[in-house]
């Protein structure tokens, strides 16, 4: 491959194959399209050029061709919808127990952090053959996060989470842009993702850690004085969290909802918007008081109360190609 | 009158164009030939300063890094580059200036319904271009031309509430033209102008219009809010105050997906013209190109979050509109296939408006199958909001719509100036226009898929070899842009006069004088014959017209 | 749309038309269908524009029902009913006006076209009124906007969050000021009208100025018809 | 134009009028009745029942010759819902809010 001619973009994450399998069929079928069209064009402006004294045969049209290539094509493009689809479902929907990393996007800057503690501006190291999940919001504009290399985009926008996730297979250092205009310093919101062998990345991560960010989380937590209702039996004037994260919950209005990392977030900050089914609407807001990395880390802090992450930790040493790291690192 | 006028000059047949000279006989004309005109001096001035900011754009990216101008000029130049191109020339081009010129005529009308309301409309479009000027000169704005919240609301500080309002003018312009049309084509055809018998041109327009009556008002309460919102803070789009920035795109996209019907159909109008003319052929499938034109523009309001599939839409209403947008694709490959059974056992001539419908039925099948792409939700995720969609919507928007409008305008030159235009210059542009942009936008699909965002004053180096080569396209599409302008000129004064029928062609607007007069028809026409009637033109008399089966 | 027949007669009585038929129509007939079916085209316009504020009303108020209840009942619906009330009768006295053209009643055209004017001055006292009330009360949306310690409709212990409220009356100004900039034109549209009518430029023959101008009268009275309950009568009962 | 050769159309003009009213009234009155969340949807029947009152008789949309002005009615109304209810697939199906 030329350095600065590239014809096509690495292939580093699972999604990729697919994506890149789903286009390469589609530009088989529209280029058999094109042909179609070019060639008979071409032989018709040919064969059918105006010559002195030859009149032009009046054809009214068809109606079998007619509904032929209706038909024909509809079917081509449902095989292409649902193939599309099957390749977006797959990868909206992440998998269960996949490692987290909060991102923060801000005018023109990446901040991640990982659900282990480990802070990073603007690059993302992660391991080969371990599936991450992205839990991304945006302080000011939308922002979108983009690894060509991955496949994946996903928008990042202010005021709710927007998730995506990825599952490496090649290490590497790829590209991470900035997929949606946010201002002047738009084309310099880049930064890199840096896919290490697994040892390597043991290496990388015992470098500086400050502990999990559950582990912020429920300094925040204590700080902020939360536990004085939301204790953990059920004698609180707020309802207890232990185990609530990913769990349906009854509301006053008798919805029910999962406990997700949209969910969370908006009870911290829009305390008012979902009443538990049994608790006064007594929670002042806390918008404007903590900052998003806060927000954050009290998410990691309530997932760590549900087990996730003890959970997280078995499977990651499960997997064959991600042996032992996690929790025990730091 | 002096006595001694000598009787041996030819006696000038009075037309529209020489009918009354002054200032005023065409700032207060109602005559909608004269205000066709005005359009076209309008957009063309618009046209070429949408192609300036095209050009520095493209002088910018000819280098990875940021040199040419600062990233807030650069991100200006792309937002105005698309502002103005969209609104001020491409949306008003075959509508404004070749269906205001010629629908009254084919359908054998002395004036569309509402000829002031006509007037007003271009009028609109004036003030609009206006603001839209000085919004430039003062500084212009930089929200991208689609105003993304809360970017647009609360984060940029360039003249975003001016852009808006002159947009938001632009939009009443096109509903009257698009209110027009339609109460014209519904009450003003001709004896014996049934809807079967309508130039295939028409039906193109009555589409358009459908859009621009239903949809434009959508983006003209959407932009409302975006002003208020900006004036005010009233958190309608803004999610610090419990809105939601989704809500704006959804509106949007409402609109401006459809909008590209509004470019693309009156295009598809002019290449079915001109198609059957040079293969001196009834329209195989009349019936199907006519009712083509009328699904794509109502399959095309219900697509329109293909647009939002990574923005955070729900899953399952990603999936219905990606489904959907399937259905929009499905008429205009029935219209590709259409044209193409047309050109089967014609006599097919190569004149310049004839190279420029092959050049449209090149592009436009490009463009439409690399929508196919788009609309794959795995696809989408990787290429939008990359050089692949930029690629995508200049192969509909730019090779599309103005292969459409400059073929138009070849055809139709003629009747609407009296001469004729250089055939060979004319062939030649049509080439350069061709090569120059697959040249410019062909390399935008590569580097769209190999991951370079749209909207980057500066890029990674690896992307630099396929930036130079659209770089240099540009500047041969420039030329090729250059070049009609500078003929059309020459042969208002130097062309040969233009018979009525240069082109022995169907369609009424052939049938009276070039230039017209003010009222198109000496006398109200009767139709007695079917649309595309060349077997008559050619042979004097009706050729039993076979059905293949 | 299934017309086999063109739209222009062949009738070629040139010569007798009346002073308002304009050039480029054939017949008078034609040219009032024209005109009718032209407002009838704009009022589609109008419902789409109306409907983008529709449609984020929807949204919005499915998300933050109980603030928009409380929002809601902080407007006076006494009032938003009599303003319904208003609008309808001045409807009533634009047909009367219409039909006082056609039976040649000078007297009763005049007599409705003023009463029309009076019913929509009314109306837009009303909303002047009703919009004094919000202003002294804090609530138009901006940086003087407060709704604090309001409780949600069937929850008295639950305070309106003072940002989804400010959605409500943001939607509610525009939608209304909206209608109300509609109402002014249409009082616009029918000075000309009963100027017109004065000149007695109506006649049962030629009215078509006055069916155009009460088309665009009704379509702004049904605006408000839906206007009413979805902005007034949120959650209203005790 | 053959308008007064038709009987008065006043007598309906006044009933229309009438039931204007009562609607108006009656969707008054219904909000102060706790129906649950049938109270929006009874003011939404009422309200629209008022709309083609008001279409059908004072805008003449029943007397209309042809059919072109109901097709143009409809579609509106067919291109509106299609907004609002392309925009709910996203909203009433989002895990978010």
């Amino acid at each position: 491959m030329f350095d600065n001619f590239p014809l096509w973009p690495a292939r580093a994450s699972t999604a990729a194959g697919n994506v890149d399998a789903l286009y390469i069929f589609l530009i088989i079928v529209s280029g058999m399209m094109t042909l179609l069209v070019f060639t008979a064009i071409v032989i018709f402006a040919a064969r059918y050029r105006h010559r002195r004294g030859v009149l032009a045969e009046q054809i009214e049209g068809s109606i079998p061709l007619e509904i032929t290539w209706s038909i024909i094509p509809l079917g081509v493009f449902m095989v292409i919808f649902v193939w599309g689809a099957v390749v977006y479902f797959h990868s909206r929907t992440p998998p269960r127990d996949s490692t987290d990393v909060y991102v923060v996007a801000k005018q023109w800057m990446w901040k991640l952090q990982h659900a282990e503690g480990q802070r990073e501006i603007n690059s993302l190291h992660i391991p080969v053959g371990r599936d991450v999940r992205l839990i991304m919001t945006s302080q000011d504009v939308i922002h979108s996060f983009y690894v060509p290399a991955f496949r994946m985009k996903q928008d990042v926008l202010p005021g709710r989470y927007t998730t995506a996730w990825f599952h490496a297979t090649k290490a590497g250092t790829y590209h991470l842009f900035c997929a949606e205009y946010c201002g002047t310093q738009h084309s310099g919101m880049i930064g890199s993702i840096v896919v290490m062998e697994p040892a390597q990345y043991e290496a990388w991560m015992s470098g500086g850690n400050t502990g999990p960010l559950s582990a912020s989380g429920e300094r925040i937590f204590a700080e902020l004085g939360c536990a004085t209702c939301h204790r953990s039996d059920t004698q609180g004037r707020g309802p207890s969290l232990q185990g609530v994260f990913g769990k349906p919950v009854q509301l006053q209005d008798g919805r029910i909802v999962t406990a997700d990392e949209n969910y969370i977030r908006e009870s911290i900050l829009d305390p008012g918007a979902k009443i538990v089914n049994g608790f006064k609407p007594v929670m002042p807001t806390f918008q404007g008081l903590v900052s998003e990395e806060q927000v954050n880390a009290l998410v990691a802090y309530m997932k760590s109360l549900s087990g996730a992450s003890a959970a997280k930790t078995n499977t990651a040493t499960a997997q064959p190609t991600a042996p032992a790291k996690g929790n025990q690192v730091q | 009158m002096s006595m001694a006028t000598p009787i041996v000059t030819p006696v000038e047949r009075e037309d529209y164009l020489n009918k009354e000279y002054g200032v005023a006989s065409w700032l207060l004309t109602t005559d909608h030939k004269r205000i066709a005109l005005l359009y076209l001096i309008s957009i063309t001035f618009f046209f070429f300063i949408g192609g300036f900011f095209a050009l520095l754009i493209r002088l910018e990216l000819l280098t990875p890094a940021g040199d040419l101008v600062q990233a807030d000029t650069y991100n200006k130049l792309f937002t105005m580059h698309g502002q103005v191109m969209v609104f001020f020339f491409l949306i008003p081009s075959i509508p404004a200036v070749l269906g205001n010129f010629l629908m009254p005529m084919m359908i054998g009308a002395k004036d569309l319904a509402f000829p002031r309301i006509n007037l007003l409309s271009w009028y609109l479009y004036i003030i609009a271009g206006i603001m839209m000027l000085h919004c430039i000169l003062t500084g212009g704005v930089d929200t991208g031309w689609t105003f993304y919240t809360p970017f647009s609301t609360a984060f940029s500080n360039t003249k975003v509430i001016e852009a808006g309002l002159a947009i938001f003018v632009s939009g009443f312009s096109s509903i009257l033209t698009g209110l027009n049309f339609v109460v014209t084509i519904h009450r003003m055809r001709a004896p014996g102008m049934t809807w079967s018998r309508l130039p295939l041109f028409v039906w193109a327009h009555y589409a358009t219009s459908i859009i621009q009556i239903l949809g434009t008002p959508v983006i003209a309460i959407t932009l409302v809010l975006v002003v208020a919102e900006r004036a005010l803070h009233l958190g309608i789009f803004d999610p610090k105050l419990g809105g939601d920035p989704l809500l704006f795109q959804h509106l949007f996209w409402f609109y401006s997906h459809p909008a590209v019907y509004i470019m693309i159909l009156p295009s598809m109008g002019v290449v079915t013209e001109i198609i059957a003319c040079f293969s001196r052929k009834r329209i195989f499938g009349y019936n199907f190109v006519a009712l083509s034109s009328i699904s794509i523009a109502v399959f095309g309001f219900l697509v329109w979050a293909h647009h939002m599939f990574v923005a955070g839409i729900s899953v399952y209403a990603a999936l219905v509109f990606s489904l959907l947008s399937y259905s929009v694709a499905v008429p205009s490959a029935v219209k590709v296939f259409n044209w193409t059974a047309t050109l089967y056992k014609g006599s097919i001539h190569y004149d310049a408006p004839m190279l420029y419908a092959f050049g449209f039925l090149g592009l436009f099948t490009m463009g439409g199958l690399t929508g196919l792409f788009l609309a794959a939700l795995g696809i989408n995720v990787h290429v939008t909001d990359t050089y692949f969609v930029v690629a995508h919507f200049h192969y509909i928007m730019v090779g599309g719509a103005l292969m459409g409008y400059l073929g138009g305008l070849h055809f139709w030159w003629p009747k609407i100036s009296g001469r004729l235009y250089p055939e060979g210059w004319a062939r030649l542009a049509a080439l350069i226009v061709f090569v120059g942009f697959n040249l410019t936008f062909f390399p935008q699909f590569i580097l769209g898929y190999v991951g370079m965002p749209r909207r980057y004053y500066q890029y990674p180096g690896e992307f630099q070899v396929l930036n130079v080569l659209s770089t240099a396209g540009a500047t041969v599409l420039g030329i090729g842009y250059l070049l009609p302008m500078i003929y059309f000129l020459w042969s208002m004064r130097y062309g040969k006069p233009a018979p009525d029928n240069p082109w022995n062609a169907a369609g009424l607007e052939w049938q009276t004088q070039s230039p017209p007069t003010t009222f198109n028809f000496e006398k109200q026409p009767v139709v007695t014959w079917e649309a595309y009637n060349y077997d008559e033109i050619d042979t004097g008399h009706k050729q039993e017209a076979k059905v293949v089966a | 749309m299934s017309h086999s027949q063109a739209a222009v007669p062949t009738s070629s009585h040139d010569d007798i038309h009346s002073p308002a038929l304009l050039h480029h129509f054939a017949t008078e007939e034609q040219q009032r269908n024209a005109s009718n079916f032209g407002m009838w085209i704009f009022i589609a316009t109008e419902v789409m524009f109306f409907g983008g504020l529709f449609c984020s009303y929807l949204i919005y108020r499915r998300w933050y029902f109980g603030d928009f209840g409380a929002a809601s009942k902080s407007i006076d619906a006494t009032l938003g009913a009599t303003n319904t009330a208003v609008l309808i009768c001045s409807s009533l006295t634009v047909v009367l006006a219409i039909w006082g053209a056609q039976i040649a009643s000078r007297k009763l055209m005049i007599g409705s076209l003023i009463l029309t004017m009076l019913f929509g001055l009314a109306f837009l006292g009303i909303k002047g009124k009703e919009y004094k009330d919000k202003f002294e009360e804090h609530h138009v949306p901006g940086a003087s906007f407060s709704f604090e310690n309001v409780s949600i409709p069937g929850h008295p212990d639950q305070y309106a969050n003072p940002r989804h409220a400010q959605i409500f009356f943001a939607l509610y100004f525009i939608m209304t000021g909206l209608h109300a900039l509609h109402m002014i034109v249409g009082l616009g549209i029918f000075t000309w009208l009963l100027v017109m009518a004065w000149k007695g430029r109506f006649t049962p023959e030629y009215h078509t100025p006055l069916e155009v101008g009460g088309l665009y009268w009704h379509f702004v009275d049904i605006v408000w018809i839906y206007l009413f309950p979805l902005l007034y009568l949120i959650d209203r009962h005790p | 134009m053959s308008d007064h050769a038709k009987s008065s159309p006043l007598k309906t003009y006044f009933g229309v009028w009438i039931a204007l009213l009562v609607g108006t009234y009656l969707t008054y009155a219904v909000a102060k009745v706790d129906l649950g969340p049938y109270n929006a949807a009874v003011a939404l029947i009422i309200a629209t029942t008022k709309a083609l009152l008001v279409a059908l008789f004072f805008m003449h949309l029943k007397g209309a010759s042809e059919k072109l002005l109901k097709v143009v009615v409809i579609s509106t109304i067919f291109f509106l819902f299609i907004l609002m209810a392309l925009s709910m697939a996203d909203y009433a199906t989002r895990g978010y809010k």
